[in-house]
């Protein structure tokens, strides 16, 4: 019997403070085991159930992308009693890892298409993991144009910021980041994402837009997109819910009939508007 | 905390049984008073471990019940005496949530005599190391806290 | 053949029996005297005549706590076992049709997808069901509206019919004939016996005195998410969950670490949990997808009566009327299908 | 006066009074008691016009306690162009107990509610009948004369209604609510004064702690943590309760025994001086679980140290929300 709900062991490999107030760290793990790894096989935008054994489990994205090699990450907010749990781990520590959960951006279908990238906040590591995926050597020549829109509250705020630079040197990805506040020495965009997108006003041709934040942000950038001549099926949201199992079973998840653990975490928009509004 | 109790289960096999006891103690009354104690070389029993508050109306029944709940087997809470509270009625309060507190573990057939309340100022040394005294023996006579230990 | 006689005099002497290799579960009295299904020590306490037990029979092989893995912190290391009792045989005796159906919807819930809940698969691989057919439902039951019936056989493994002095015993499964094969000394049936076993089953059926034509109310709801009758008859609810609690088939559990404070051992378990409760859908950043009771109270009837056909098929209700007997505030479902035909009818009016 | 004829009166009396209140227009809407679909229950009703009136009933089954709809946990009475509706509540003593205790509390304004006062004449124990019935199912509850009646499928029973009455209602000194000036109509008690001796409790605390224990475990045990006495309990009107907080996690969730008592013991605290005594937390146990000894050892305790009964006077602070410096503290400890 294969036991579902037993976490593969990993250990934690390194540790990156993301933010200025220090409550979003990104994690590094390495699993314990080399053929746990081989068979942790996973797409951007899925998720992982990872838990310190004796304080708990908890639903986190996949920060890394599959094309970065030997380990996985996530970048976790300091909120509860597991998370603050993360927060004190140090180099060695054991985290359990189940994954990966859910069904991530779909990456065959839109193959051959430009890509919109918008994200709010910390949400920004799955969409990580989907930048990285794409500007891949091996898969670059399958996605067209990719313009990344992310804002944040203010510009202490802004992860990943090394690699952010990098892909700012690059002359395939547009990057547009934008703070809520106007601030000192800040030179790129300010105002909410929604504005923003209005602004850049990405063109609907052949793209799909990728959205993914806190609920207030995903609504307005989605009206916006809307707005702007995109069709519902083009505009992909990765949804936020609470969750236990990670597997379908615990039944809290659920929009509807669908539970966003194994249904989602990514919906269309079409999808959704089949859907009640419970999300 | 675990560390502490396995180190004095282990003992508990060997020797005669001693009882672990928390003390949430008011950081400028009987935290003083302990220290007088320790200063002015009074022996009081090593039962007791000291958590040091910021006045007897921050312990909120929760940290004695879960302390009892976690296996202590008694709970000692100390303040200024009434009148003499730094935060001017802190310890009064504290004392109606103890009246009820109290009344409730013996409704519930918890002995009440393993949840000690007591007064004790910045200067009585003398005083803190005796009631502390009679605290542990009166804990020692009840036995060991088992009522809430689950199956493991 | 495979039917088989039971004297009412013998059911010690079977439980003695099978329980030298099964752990028998079977209806009891708890402190409380709540008829409650748990391990039976003495054939005695077997309670085969009670209208139907409080807790259903989901708590022996989904229990109220159930440990999901057991784990010990080493110094650099966490080792991680099975839980124990998962490999237990056991019978569960006298169980209900409709709690027995009940078991198929969490067989067919908890496997469904590419992950499968294999702990209670496993349990329920290792478990035999001996049925009692209902020869007197309650005026609260309603399983033939749900497509079931007091006497379904089609769930359990053996199935017994309550002939007065004695059972008839009809094996069912594979499960079941072996193990009604063992057993020599049941006796032989007459024909008169299976006859009276088929009237009981009829006249069963037709003392049930609520019929409800499920599939118009399943697509009433399908059509009516929205509808503000759900505020008028969810008014009441007070929102405590005993509903869901109670519910042969409600399967929403909470998972929580539970720590040894006396040592490094501890074990990830299991919970019932309830979507009648806030904080059941209460994400971390305060953001929660069903603040109100409305929306709460909705979602746990159309579980059952919508999103559950939609899925799989099935309606995910048994009919047992449980939740009926147990709402503290009255919230009928019965009355709560009869509001909800009546909208449809308003609107025929409309178009008409 | 035989407990039948007062039912009769008592309902009259809710529906006269809920007539001339929605006809008079001083209300928008009538919280009361309907019949229930079960022999043994009472459905609680909202109505808001005339016609309605005739729903509205009285019996000894209406055990939910109405003020808990009125709690700001539960909002439901606000109309998006009114603003708060003026609401009728049919009140037994200790409806209009947990109103006044809630104002105290500044948890509801009274300003907006109208006690519709009735002379309460006892609950019945459902539990109780329940077990006296055992597996037979119950067609139907009446009761005639001074007896209730049960009705089953081939049996019926008379059980003389004072020994199936709830243990809280047989010591109950406040069966009609307290009055408040402009707000009550029907009976009311003026300015009630209440002596209770609490004999019925003596029993229980003559035993020793480890008596008192197995009493508890063998009280508490069948509890399935569902939370039906806290989602009941007018009182309990806190957004997150003590057991679902989970920074930091207080207490365990888990059925087992300890915790299970746990829940209870923090409950019963944060009841204390507060209760009401409706008994509703035992009413609506589905397991069956009677908490009247800690609803009553909590009103003997808040009466006896503080002279304090919950929910009579709007004015008076409950003994938690107040302090004296020369209270009683005999239970510290001193030198000998």
């Amino acid at each position: 019997m294969s036991n579902p709900y037993i976490p593969l062991l990993t250990t934690v490999k390194s540790i990156v403070s993301e933010n200025k107030v220090n409550d979003i760290k990104t994690i590094e793990l390495k699993f314990k085991k080399e053929e746990d790894y081989k068979s942790f096989n996973y797409i951007p935008g899925q998720f992982a159930e990872i838990s310190l054994i004796g304080k708990g489990e908890c639903p986190i994205g996949i920060a890394s992308s599959p094309t970065e090699e030997g380990s996985i990450k996530f970048t976790i907010k300091k909120m509860g009693e597991v998370t603050s749990g993360f927060h004190k781990c140090g180099i060695g520590d054991i985290v359990g890892v189940r994954g990966p959960c859910g069904n991530g951006w779909p990456m065959e279908e839109i193959k051959g298409k430009n890509i919109v990238v918008i994200g709010g906040g910390f949400a920004f590591s799955t969409l990580r993991s989907l930048i990285l995926y794409v500007l891949d050597e091996k898969y670059r020549s399958d996605y067209k144009d990719v313009t990344v829109i992310y804002g944040n509250r203010d510009s202490s705020e802004v992860l990943y910021r090394e690699i952010l630079e990098e892909w700012e040197k690059r002359d395939d990805i547009k990057i547009v980041l934008t703070i809520d506040r106007e601030e000192e020495g800040w030179t790129r965009e300010v105002g909410f994402v929604a504005a923003i997108v209005k602004k850049v006003a990405p063109s609907p041709d052949n793209a799909v837009a990728v959205v993914c934040g806190p609920p207030i942000m995903i609504k307005t950038a989605v009206a916006e997109l809307v707005n702007l001549g995109w069709k519902d099926e083009q505009i992909l949201n990765s949804l936020e819910m609470r969750m236990k199992c990670g597997i379908g079973k615990c039944g809290r998840c659920n929009i509807g009939n669908k539970f966003v653990c194994v249904d989602g975490p990514v919906f269309s928009l079409a999808e959704l508007k089949k859907l009640p509004n419970e999300y | 905390m675990s560390d502490i109790q396995t180190k004095t289960d282990q003992s508990e096999k060997k020797e005669e049984w001693e009882p672990k006891i928390i003390a949430f103690l008011c950081n400028w009354c009987s935290y003083a008073g302990a220290d007088l104690a320790g200063v002015s070389r009074i022996q009081y029993p090593a039962n007791i471990r000291i958590v040091r508050v910021p006045c007897s109306g921050r312990v909120n029944p929760f940290f004695i019940i879960k302390s009892l709940l976690r296996g202590w087997d008694g709970v000692v809470v100390s303040g200024c005496h009434p009148g003499d509270c730094h935060y001017i009625s802190g310890n009064l309060v504290a004392r109606r949530r103890f009246t009820f507190l109290k009344e409730l573990l013996n409704l519930f057939g918890i002995e009440p005599d393993r949840v000690t309340f007591m007064w004790s100022s910045a200067s009585e040394g003398d005083r803190f190391a005796t009631l502390i005294k009679k605290a542990t023996n009166m804990i020692k006579k009840i036995g060991p806290n088992k009522k809430f230990e689950k199956t493991w | 053949m495979g039917e088989k006689l039971l004297n009412k005099s013998d059911i010690g002497k079977l439980i003695n029996e099978l329980g030298k290799e099964y752990s028998i579960y079977a209806a009891t009295n708890d402190k409380q005297g709540n008829i409650i299904f748990d391990k039976i020590e003495k054939a005695e306490d077997i309670l085969l005549d009670y209208l139907n037990s409080k807790i259903p029979p989901k708590s022996v092989l989904f229990p109220k706590v159930e440990t999901l893995f057991e784990y010990e912190i080493k110094d650099d290391d966490i080792e991680i076992t099975n839980p124990k009792d998962l490999y237990e045989k056991r019978i569960i005796f006298g169980i209900r049709p409709c709690d027995a159906y009940s078991f198929q919807l969490f067989e067919n819930f908890f496997g469904y997808g590419q992950f499968k809940d294999e702990l209670f698969k496993t349990k329920k691989e290792n478990t035999i069901l001996f049925g009692i057919g209902c020869n007197l439902p309650r005026q609260t039951c309603f399983c033939t509206s749900v497509e079931g019936h007091p006497h379904k056989k089609d769930d359990v493994d053996v199935f017994l019919v309550d002939l007065g002095d004695k059972y008839l015993v009809e094996s069912i499964s594979e499960k079941g004939k072996n193990i009604v094969q063992k057993l020599s000394w049941l006796s032989n049936t007459t024909e008169a016996d299976i006859q009276k076993a088929k009237e009981l089953s009829k006249l069963a059926e037709e003392s049930m005195s609520t019929k409800i034509d499920i599939k118009k109310v399943i697509k009433i709801f399908q059509e009516n998410f929205d509808n503000p009758i759900w505020d008028d008859i969810s008014m009441s609810c007070i929102g405590c969950g005993s509903c869901t609690l109670l519910c042969p088939t409600c399967h929403c559990f909470d998972v929580i670490d539970e720590n040894d404070p006396m040592s490094k051992k501890g074990r990830r378990i299991r919970l019932w949990d309830t979507c009648q409760s806030s904080i059941y859908t209460l994400e971390t950043s305060g953001h929660n997808p069903r603040p109100n009771k409305v929306q709460r109270f909705r979602n746990r009837i159309l579980h059952k009566f919508c999103y559950y056909p939609t899925n799989y098929d099935l309606i995910g209700c048994v009919g047992c009327g449980r939740c009926i007997n147990i709402c503290p505030v009255n919230n009928d479902l019965r009355n709560i299908f009869n509001s909800i035909l009546k909208i449809e009818k308003k609107e025929e009016v409309k178009v008409v | 006066m035989v407990i039948e004829e007062e039912n009769q009166n008592i309902e009259q009396l809710i529906r006269e009074l809920a007539r001339k209140l929605l006809e008079e227009k001083q209300v928008d809407v009538i919280i009361g008691y309907a019949k229930g679909t079960v022999p043994l229950s009472s459905a609680p009703i909202v109505i808001d016009k005339v016609e309605d009136v005739d729903k509205l009933i009285w019996n000894n089954l209406c055990y939910i306690n109405l003020a808990k709809y009125l709690v700001p946990r539960i909002p439901q009475f606000t109309d998006p162009e009114k603003g708060d509706l003026k609401v009728g509540i049919v009140s037994k003593g200790c409806v209009g107990r947990a109103l006044i205790h809630l104002s105290v509390e500044q948890q509801l304004d009274l300003n907006n509610i109208k006690i519709i006062g009735i002379p309460c004449n006892g609950i019945i124990n459902r539990k109780k009948i329940e077990k006296e019935i055992g597996e037979r199912e119950i067609l139907e509850l009446s009761v005639s004369g001074d007896n209730i009646v049960v009705k089953g499928r081939d049996f019926e029973q008379t059980l003389p209604f004072d020994e199936y009455e709830n243990e809280l209602c047989k010591v109950c000194k406040v069966k009609s609510p307290p009055t408040i000036a402009d707000i009550c109509i029907g009976e009311c008690l003026e300015n009630p004064v209440i002596m209770d001796d609490f004999t019925d409790v003596a029993d229980f605390d003559s035993k020793t702690p480890d008596e008192k224990w197995e009493y508890v475990k063998s009280l508490l045990e069948p509890c399935t943590r569902c939370y039906a006495c806290r989602e009941a309990c007018p009182m309990c009107y806190c957004n997150l309760c003590f057991v679902d907080q989970n920074k930091p996690v207080w207490f365990g969730k888990t059925t087992e025994l300890s915790d299970i008592i746990i829940f209870h013991l923090i409950r019963a605290l944060h009841m204390a001086g507060r209760c009401v005594a409706c008994g509703a937390c035992s009413s609506v146990c589905p397991m069956g679980i009677d908490l009247t000894f800690i609803t009553r050892s909590l009103e003997k305790i808040a009466k006896e140290r503080y002279g304090f009964t919950s929910g009579i006077d709007p004015k008076t602070l409950p003994p938690m929300m107040a302090f004296d410096m020369d209270d009683e503290q005999e239970f510290m400890l001193e030198e000998d």
